[in-house]
């Protein structure tokens, strides 16, 4: 089968619309998971058992499950229980809940990986708890998050086309439909890939960048 | 009222696929990231940058691309795969860029004054790689393939839509079939849930048996 | 290609591909395929030599594709003849004939009586499979793309619908009918048949090529048709065998 | 005036502390020394309430550290009792520690600022004057990154200054320095020991700069005092048999005493 | 013979070895002492061919070591050629830089079965006298984690006889030990120094053993050869100013020359 320049063209607009959605799922979910994440490290960090385990044990389950599952659960099974989501809604939500748990992880391991040092340094200094956080152990511990986050960023970006699952459309169901109307999957496919191809490589320049400018804190 | 035995056998039968795409897509992920992992930290610069543009190429473009080119575009330019096969490559390849640059990282995480003992002990490279950096290398890798494996395990859900009867689409079937949504995807939940602690347990106890006797401890 | 046949011979099955809507195709709960359209084929099938046959469940607009990269050598899933489609595959004569339903709820609040009616409500939404003739009829008839909802499955669809998330789900009207049965919905209502929707019939859809084993195909289904052994296969079903005996391929394929 | 009474520390199974006693007068300098895991670095941190203990009483100048008076009854010390009592403690660690995201005037301002509510300017001028006193008042603008060992630890012993605490802990503070660089540490706190009236534990292993500097020597094995008493007795008259072995070693790894 | 002519060496713009020159004899032992930063252990790792240089040559016992003579033209060194001198050269690092996955007694064989292709009961035997010589017999079978550092020193040196070099570089053995330790590891250095003809090349900051130990010392500072001589010269009467002022530091820091 041949690649066809026309059909290429004509099909563009339509691709342009779903990368739209794409972006836009991405970066409200990127949103969501951050905070998601940030209220999962603190229940973790927790002295209440109760709650830290839970969380734990919440986190660790939906981190195991695959997305797609995750998304069919949202859109279709919590109606049941009262809960209709719009799909872009439903979606978002997904992505944030999913990612959400690998942001925990990235916050704690960005707390964690404040030298012991630094905590003691900062009780000899007689600082409080919270001037220890806000003034120590925060600004610290936040740069070389950035590189990991924007890495979790980028991954979100290239899962977006399971939203197609569930009515949302975005690029890659875009591509479908078009793929459906006109029987040709190779241009559609093609495309889509090239529009994450590129969009990936721009980003991982920029993550280089983001690595180079944030990664370490020098001591 | 409905045969549920009937349809938990059909599940069982999705979670065999699953299993069986989880354990070739890992073997094919494990070739390919020690070969690209190692190609990355090659003297030679062909085969780094072959290395590279493998593990940007399958990092940058997203896994449903990936899948929906191996299974509709592949065949319109001869090259036939049934779909197991085409899941097996898509997942493979794409989870073994992940896992390369887990390689090359753990190689290089090697401390230089181990490459330097190699050195003084007029090791040659490949010696040396493979009698001191890999057998330590190895043990960093361990924790992220564990990680690598549970992606490749959630990822084989998206196979459903190229219609290979893994988890995700025989509760799918079972849905449309039972008009219940709840109880299939429940189940299936659960079963990757148990399959990713399978996998996590796995490489727990592998990498406890590895590490016997580097932490001090008395074998 | 000739030797399709013989190739199909001995390898001892085809490779269908089949929608799971039921009554046009199913999964058993032993995962067995049924359904009228791989029953019909699975006896043409035998009377050719072959001696079964293989399904993947595919979405509607895949299996055109599919086909063309030689997923399946052949399409049994209610696939309705249409001219664009004729002209991307080779079909047999008809098999099964169906008008266009469409599902809303009780009391159809919107009065939907044809998709020109949800064309003219501009905050109306209707479901329609992916690639599916439903969904090319909705567009045809002045919905925009945005208000018709591509929904993977039967199953999907009526839970949307159910929920609210979209007003009317088409599909054709035997499709909707097994799926109310099994929903056991008082809340439900079907329209049908779809007023200004022309009926439709499917045929078994062969890759372009493979004219000589659509040919071979068509010999044994006519045989069939009129030994009434084709009545008796999708009849219990509930579709009708005189609507799919009283027209013909090249009508179909031709009409606008 | 520090009393240390019967305490003990373990971690895990392993006891550190056993029922350790000591006490420490007023402006005293106080050597500690003891070969590697005898639990030196464990009751400095102890006094900084880095640690927690497991028995036994610490008095502060009359205060109890790891406990509160109340109606006569002692219970254990809450968050404010400690913040008061470590107001009087200050710690220079052996690997510095400083806020490598804060420039050296910035960390020695910062806890006067917080915790005292000294305001900014103030803090810089009295930053300023103890920058000068370690010789680092024309690095007040860098980086922690872009200082030498040497420098960093004493721009470290300034910070610990800076809030003016009544007694001063120092842990090893130059064994993490090159050779070259230990000498303009030693020399800050030889000046620090000859200008203030601070009370100074210090635990090391330059017995040479032990020697001159500390009022009296305590030496540690296995979470006990073993021996104490001037330097002169320590080093030269060791009455322990396990006191010369350890001085022995030193000596002879090419350590001048 | 060790012939060092004219080599430099720099790391990006900084000029770390600046024309250097120097001999060795066959069994001398030469100490190299000097300020951190001066080039000591580059000269060291440049003689392992750990580091490449910028310009100058090299001989070891009338070959060149960075050079090939083919046709009477000086190519750069092949893999091949590198290989077949390094066999002469041996290294003991700061940090020991054992084979953490490996026990003692694999340390010490793996090297010679692999390069030499020692069948494993002679590479035993032969591991198993030099682990005696360092006093580490009875550790064959420990694991490096399970061993203090003077004994990772131990078998580090043990590891590097194990393939019998003419020329030994041993670069700060003993300052990541803590002082404790140091002896054991310098003992084994005394017997190794009076037992054997080997070459040896010594990086230390302990003076009092550099003195002991060596015929000869080299003092270097930024990149070049200062002042060399006799130990007892050198510490008791260095005539450049620089030599002098470095002694004076490091005895203030209370190190015994
Ligand atoms: N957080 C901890 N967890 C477990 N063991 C610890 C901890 N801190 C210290 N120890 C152990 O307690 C013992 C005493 O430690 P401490 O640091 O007080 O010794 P030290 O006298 O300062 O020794 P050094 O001269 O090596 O600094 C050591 O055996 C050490 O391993
Ligand atoms: N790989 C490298 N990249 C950049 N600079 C380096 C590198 N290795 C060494 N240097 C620099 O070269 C100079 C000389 O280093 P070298 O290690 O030879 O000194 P040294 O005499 O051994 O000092 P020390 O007593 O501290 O070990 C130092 O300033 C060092 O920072
Ligand atoms: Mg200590
Ligand atoms: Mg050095």
């Amino acid at each position: 089968m041949d690649w066809d320049w026309n059909f290429v063209w004509e099909i563009m607009p339509t691709l342009i619309q779903g990368v739209k959605i794409t972006i836009l799922a991405t970066l409200l979910g990127s949103v969501l998971a951050a905070i998601v994440g940030l209220g999962i490290a603190l229940a973790r960090r927790s002295p209440n058992k109760a709650l830290s385990r839970t969380v734990g044990f919440l986190a660790e389950f939906i981190r195991g499950t695959p997305l797609l599952v995750q998304l069919y659960f949202i859109f279709y099974v919590l109606p049941d229980f009262g809960i209709l989501l719009p799909p872009l809604v439903a979606g978002v939500i997904g992505l944030g809940l999913h990612y959400g748990t690998y942001t925990a992880e990235v916050y704690r391991a960005g707390i964690d990986n404040v030298p012991r040092g630094q905590w003691e340094a900062a009780k000899a200094c007689n600082l409080s708890a919270t001037q220890t956080w806000t003034n120590i152990i925060i600004p610290q511990a936040i740069p070389p998050m950035i590189p990991a986050l924007a890495n979790y960023f980028i991954a979100m970006f290239k899962e977006t086309p399971l939203l197609s699952a569930i009515t949302v459309l975005e690029l890659m169901n875009q591509a479908k439909s078009v793929a459906n109307t006109y029987y040709r999957y190779i241009e559609p496919i093609t495309l889509v890939g090239a529009f994450f191809l590129v969009i990936s490589l721009f980003s991982v320049v920029l993550l280089r960048w983001l690595e180079h400018r944030y990664g370490k804190i020098e001591r | 009222m409905t045969q549920w035995s009937g349809y938990l056998g059909l599940i069982l039968q999705g979670a065999l696929v699953t299993i069986e795409l989880t354990l070739m897509g890992s073997v094919l992920a494990l070739i390919m990231a020690f070969l690209a992992g190692m190609g990355r930290v090659s003297r030679f610069f062909a085969l780094r940058w072959l290395a590279t543009v493998y593990i940007e190429f399958f990092r940058g473009t997203s896994i449903f691309v990936q899948l929906f080119f191996a299974y509709f575009v592949l065949p319109l330019i001869g090259l036939e795969l049934t779909p197991l096969q085409a899941g097996v490559l898509a997942l493979g390849l794409n989870v073994g860029a992940y896992a390369a640059e887990v390689v090359r990282g753990a190689i290089q995480s090697v401390g230089r004054e181990q490459y330097e003992a190699c050195i003084a002990l007029n090791l040659g490279r490949w010696q040396g790689m493979r009698h001191v950096i890999l057998p330590q290398a190895l043990l960093i890798m361990l924790p992220t393939f564990g990680n690598n494996a549970i992606e490749l395990l959630k990822a084989t859900s998206v196979v459903s839509l190229i219609s290979l009867a893994d988890l995700t689409f025989q509760a799918q079937v079972v849905r449309s079939q039972t008009g219940n949504t709840l109880v299939p995807f429940t189940t299936i939940l659960i079963i990757y849930f148990a399959l990713a602690l399978i996998i996590s347990w796995g490489v727990r106890s592998l990498e406890r048996r590895m590490a016997r006797g580097l932490d001090g401890v008395r074998v | 290609d000739d030797n399709k046949l013989e190739q199909l011979k001995a390898q001892g099955f085809a490779r269908v591909a089949i929608a799971n809507e039921p009554p046009y195709t199913a999964v058993a709960a032993d995962g067995k395929v049924s359904g009228a359209a791989p029953d019909v084929a699975r006896e043409v099938f035998k009377r050719l030599g072959v001696g079964d046959i293989v399904a993947s469940i595919s979405e509607y607009g895949a299996m055109i594709p599919g086909l063309q990269a030689g997923r399946f050598d052949v399409v049994t899933a209610g696939l309705f003849m249409k001219p664009e489609r004729c002209a991307a595959v080779v079909y047999s004569e008809p098999v099964l004939c169906d008008a266009e339903a469409m599902l809303v709820k009780k009391g159809n609040p919107k009065g939907f009586k044809s998709y020109e009616d949800v064309a003219k409500d501009t905050s109306a939404t209707i479901g329609a499979p992916g690639g599916g003739t439903e969904e090319k009829l909705a567009l045809n008839a002045g919905v925009p793309r945005e208000r018709v909802i591509v929904v993977p499955d039967g199953q999907s669809g009526l839970k949307m619908l159910q929920d609210g998330r979209i007003d009317a789900y088409s599909l054709p009207v035997l499709s909707i009918n097994d799926l109310v049965k099994k929903a056991n919905d008082p809340n439900l209502e079907v329209i049908a048949p779809v007023q200004g929707a022309p009926v439709y019939c499917d045929g078994a859809a062969f890759k372009k090529g493979d004219e000589a084993l659509r040919d071979a195909f068509d010999v044994e289904l006519a045989k069939m048709k009129k030994s009434g052994e084709f009545a008796k296969i999708i009849e219990p079903y509930g579709f009708s065998a005189a609507a799919a005996m009283s027209t013909t391929r090249d009508k179909l394929c031709a009409a606008k | 005036m520090i009393k240390v009474d019967a305490i003990s520390k373990s971690f895990g199974s392993f006891k550190v502390l056993d029922g350790l006693s000591m006490q420490v007068m007023p402006g005293e300098k106080l050597a500690l020394i003891g070969p590697s895991g005898s639990g030196k670095t464990t009751i400095l941190r102890i006094l900084m309430t880095l640690e927690k203990i497991d028995g036994g009483h610490i008095q502060i100048d009359g205060e109890q550290l790891y406990h509160m008076e109340r109606n006569g009854q002692l219970l254990p010390a809450d968050e404010r009792h400690l913040t008061k009592m470590r107001q009087k403690i200050g710690m220079v660690f052996q690997l510095f520690n400083l806020f490598p995201h804060k420039c050296v005037m910035d960390n020695v301002t910062l806890a006067p600022m917080l915790t005292k509510g000294t305001p900014r300017a103030a803090a810089e001028k009295r930053a300023m004057e103890l920058l000068d006193m370690v010789g680092m008042a024309d690095k007040a603008k860098s980086m922690p990154a872009q200082l030498s060992g040497g420098q960093k630890q004493r721009v470290a012993i300034a910070r610990a200054l800076a809030l003016s605490p009544k007694i001063m802990l120092f842990d090893e503070v130059t064994s993490a320095l090159d050779p070259e660089l230990v000498e303009e540490v030693l020399n800050v706190m030889r000046k620090l020991a000859a200008e203030t009236d601070m009370t100074m534990l210090l635990v090391t292993h330059e017995m040479g700069f032990a020697h001159d500097f500390a009022d009296r020597v305590l030496f540690f094995d296995r979470g006990r005092i073993v021996e104490e008493g001037k330097p002169d007795e320590i080093f030269r008259h060791p009455k322990q048999e396990r006191t010369q072995g350890f001085l022995k070693k030193i000596i002879a790894a090419g350590h001048r005493v």
